[in-house]
């Protein structure tokens, strides 16, 4: 049943995004942004304002034809997010608004009840501060201890420093980015895995810059729970998910808690609904799922495949057309089959904040800042970086304006 | 609509058969319907392996109702592998009425709340968080 | 400035709607479930489509044009709910996915850090489960202990428990629904809100069904914290808001944590972002904000008091036609202006799904279930009720169409 | 863009007046812009109730860093109920250069920080939570 697939076509794809078409100083957007938010096709926002327009109502509730329809549109998102992951079953899918309040679901309802002192929860120096904070608040409120694996010169995990942490105490819970959405580097999730499961811990895959961009397997990775953002995979602002195994699920206490998660809820006492919806209180982000479910649709349409395989084809471009520039470095790691679609680079005499400044006037998306990963700037020794991000609707005409502009910049601050 | 509330439903509303308890019951279960709050008790009596006596009792609609009282006319005499093999297409079929997702939780609770109570009977361990709706998903 | 109103045209504000005009059996919808969740106009749906399509980016990051606008579109809401709410400052408006996203943030960011063994948290038995489960978790956390202002008779709170609960302990927090959504009665904010302050604690305010609906004063009131949801408001699903009083907020720890609400993120720790921004960890739904503002200008534009006054009508109207139908009890209060535009009924011999689906077969949408409010329906002594709601665009005639499909129920169930 | 980067903001940017420390001053704070990680460093001699000396370092762009070299520049020698009293405005007309909401906090952050150090130097207490940034709305 797997389709023929034809290599991606971005200049055909472009055509999808209403907002791609939009000119700034006369000439259309250049979108280097997309390891922040991804753009939505017209696929998406026609399904979201169809179904607002024919079937919107509360879900699981209404006996009416539309409390229907939205229900079973908004469940069948559920196989949908299971198939992307190839998760063993549609009930370990949780919706939330993004990766961070994933994370902080786990934090909560895991950590608080399996961690103490004694405990160890791991993260890394290159994690984005929603894979980070959520980690040090958990240690903080339950005495555990937080270890970090640190990154070598080369912007990847320094895995030689495991064996110290393992010492440092009972390892419960190891949290780590699948590809980092400030030095692009692609960590060795299946090594950490059975390094974390060997320690009796579990492990936490942030895929939030992975699940967007290449085939990701949970099953595969060896993870225990996987978090990620339906707005970086060409779905709407407000959703997005957590996957995680059964038995941890059932075990856990709720998160949030309210209408549409309860059993039966006396006076007295309260229990519990059934797996996904236990973690789902209130009314959900209906017709964002929905929008969420028309995106993976979208995408695996196309093939996540040839989606990586885009991205892979405009970064050793971009990578080849930065090197042209002088007093440009680009961090991270310097095999291009070791990192993903994000480049951040630096460049001398000029700060990221103006560089995006000059290529924004020109319609060049890119952003400048520490990307929410402040540790990984310490590490770099800088403040910030400019980064640019690519995604299937990235074409070659993007990166020779990016490097138009960072020429002008040049020339601007006379370099 | 005339579909749904057609002539023999409205009549095993009206009418439940056998409907009640079972003093000193071989098994009971109680089953809950979380969506309307809907409450059913199922008792069981089991002789020589098969189900020799059911009662029902409990608050639901006319689908729940009428679905659970057909119910206990379709497994009452049968054995207990029988009755433990016979799935929602079957009492489905014997409905024999259109319903949506919602609606097949009502006319489901019956059979969940006696596969529990079959459950308990036989001493297996009921799956972790198990309601007896398991079946029944959103698609 | 405030303009000359004519009071609201239903007939004519529903062509907004484009759902409404959907048929059912060969008539427009009925639409009579907006306690529940509200439909949305065309304005809204408009105002998403164009902001995706013209200047969707992350927000507060970026430099480039279009994250500027993201940005402006999406604080610029803030002030609207500072206006809706009659708020002290912008600064006090937090956002969150809806109702009970908001009320779970206080539980656990105030709730935990405020309340132990000794301390009281009171609720009442009228709670929308989102108002009342977590505060049965956050007594089984802390060690306090949770007590109930029951219902009377006619459906309202019985306020000469006060005294008892006075005396169980120190009191902390009052949470209490503004507009109960199973009975309609409209509580004494105000009189609750003098008896906590006076006792040493805070008042929630359940705003969900209120907000939407007439105008609502925090100040008047006496709240420190007030919940609501956009879904109800004819905004989208996925977002809606946490007012709280500047003070306690910014006393308060953060709840979620992440992107976004740091101020510097360093592997030896962690320090926030102000507010409101401390409270909003990760991407928010921005879109969704987007469109809440957008529905808050429709609804502001028609007026809160006009909506208040239309739906005052078609209760009364509602009220009347119901007593026709032989075997009906309508609960809650029985004086009409004690109640807004929600109404619950039981009809002897039919149980409400029941009801729910006959009247669903003709486009008449009503709710059938425990709307959330288990102990409300211990206390009339039902499992369900059916329930009818209304908005700005319900008419007369979905009225009359309850009350014929009613009918049809009875001769169906031969009653 | 032609517009942002004027001859007089990328000279103060070249050549930032009054940058460095100052030994044993009588005021100082730090300033954080937490959109991009920017740190600036205020130093202060204040000697009869005037700015005998201000110094500033830290790390920021073109605009952060010329607005607060032009900024120490307007302020030195001034009494510190003139400086309390300078406006955004005050100081976004001597920038003279249209600035987004989000350039806009690179350009006030001298100005906020500025303010936290005579706030310390004053006795005044802080607003809580108050990071110099407050009168920079998204709006
Ligand atoms: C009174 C009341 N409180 C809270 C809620 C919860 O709202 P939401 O599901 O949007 O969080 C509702 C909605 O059903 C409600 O009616
Ligand atoms: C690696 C990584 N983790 C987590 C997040 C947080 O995602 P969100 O803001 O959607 O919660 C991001 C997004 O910036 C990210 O890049």
């Amino acid at each position: 049943m797997t389709p023929v697939r034809t290599p991606l076509d971005a200049v055909r794809l472009r055509a999808d995004f209403p907002i791609l078409a939009r000119e700034i100083a006369g000439r259309p957007l250049a979108y280097l942004d997309s390891a922040n938010t991804a753009q939505k096709p017209r696929q998406v926002l026609d399904a979201m304002t169809r179904f607002y327009e024919a079937s919107y109502a509360n879900v699981h509730r209404a006996v009416y034809q539309i409390g229907v329809e939205a229900t079973e549109a908004f469940e069948a998102v559920r196989p949908k997010v299971q198939a992307l992951l190839n998760a063993p079953s549609e009930r370990e899918i949780i919706f939330t608004r993004n990766a961070t309040e994933a994370i902080n679901l786990v934090a909560y309802s895991y950590g608080r009840t399996n961690l103490g002192p004694g405990d160890v929860v791991v993260a890394t120096e290159m994690e984005h501060h929603s894979n980070l904070v959520p980690w040090q608040a958990l240690a903080a409120a339950t005495g555990a201890e937080i270890r970090y694996i640190h990154l070598d010169a080369n912007g990847e995990l320094d895995l030689g420093e495991l064996a110290e942490i393992a010492r440092a105490g009972q390892v419960k819970l190891l949290a780590v980015v699948d590809q980092s959405n400030s030095l692009g580097t692609v960590n060795p999730i299946r090594e950490l895995a059975d390094w974390v499961h060997g320690q009796g811990g579990v492990l936490l895959v942030d895929g939030a810059q992975s699940v967007p961009h290449r085939p990701v397997d949970v099953q595969a990775l060896g993870a225990d729970f996987l978090a990620f953002s339906g707005h970086k995979l060409c779905g709407p602002s407000g959703a997005g998910g957590l996957w995680g195994r059964r038995e941890l699920l059932e075990a856990m206490p709720p998160f949030l808690t309210g209408g549409e998660m309860i059993r039966s809820v006396r006076l007295t006492g309260t229990t519990y609904n059934e797996l996904p919806w236990k973690f789902e209180a209130g009314t959900p982000a209906i017709a964002e799922v929905v929008g969420m479910g028309a995106a993976i649709d979208y995408l695996s349409a196309i093939g996540l495949d040839e989606i990586h395989t885009h991205e892979a084809a405009i970064s050793a471009y971009a990578l080849d057309r930065l090197g042209e520039v002088p007093g440009l470095t680009v961090h991270g790691p310097t095999d291009p089959s070791r990192r993903g679609g994000v480049i951040s680079f630096s460049l001398d005499g000029a700060h990221p904040h103006d560089i995006a400044e000059i290529l924004g006037a020109d319609g060049v998306c890119v952003r400048a800042g520490h990307h929410c990963t402040q540790p990984v700037m310490a590490h770099l020794g800088v403040v910030a970086t400019t980064r640019a991000s690519f995604y299937l609707y990235t074409v070659r005409d993007d990166v020779d304006r990016l490097i138009d502009g960072l020429h002008r910049v040049r020339s601007i601050f006379r370099l | 609509m005339d579909d749904l509330y057609r002539e023999h439903i409205l009549d095993h509303y009206a009418h439940p058969r056998n409907h009640g308890t079972i003093e000193g019951a071989d098994a009971t279960a109680e089953g809950m319907n979380p969506l309307c709050g809907d409450e059913l008790t199922v008792d069981l009596r089991i002789d020589a392996g098969r189900i020799a006596d059911i009662k029902f009792h409990g608050r639901g609609c006319a689908i729940s109702q009428a679905a659970t009282s057909m119910l206990t006319e379709l497994v009452e005499g049968r054995t207990v592998d029988e009755v433990a093999a016979l799935t929602k297409d079957d009492l489905l079929a014997e409905l024999g009425i259109p319903l949506s997702p919602v609606r097949l939780k009502c006319a489901l609770l019956g059979l969940g709340t006696l596969r529990v109570a079959l459950n308990r009977h036989s001493g297996t361990p009921l799956p972790e968080g198990w309601s007896g709706m398991d079946e029944v998903d959103w698609r």
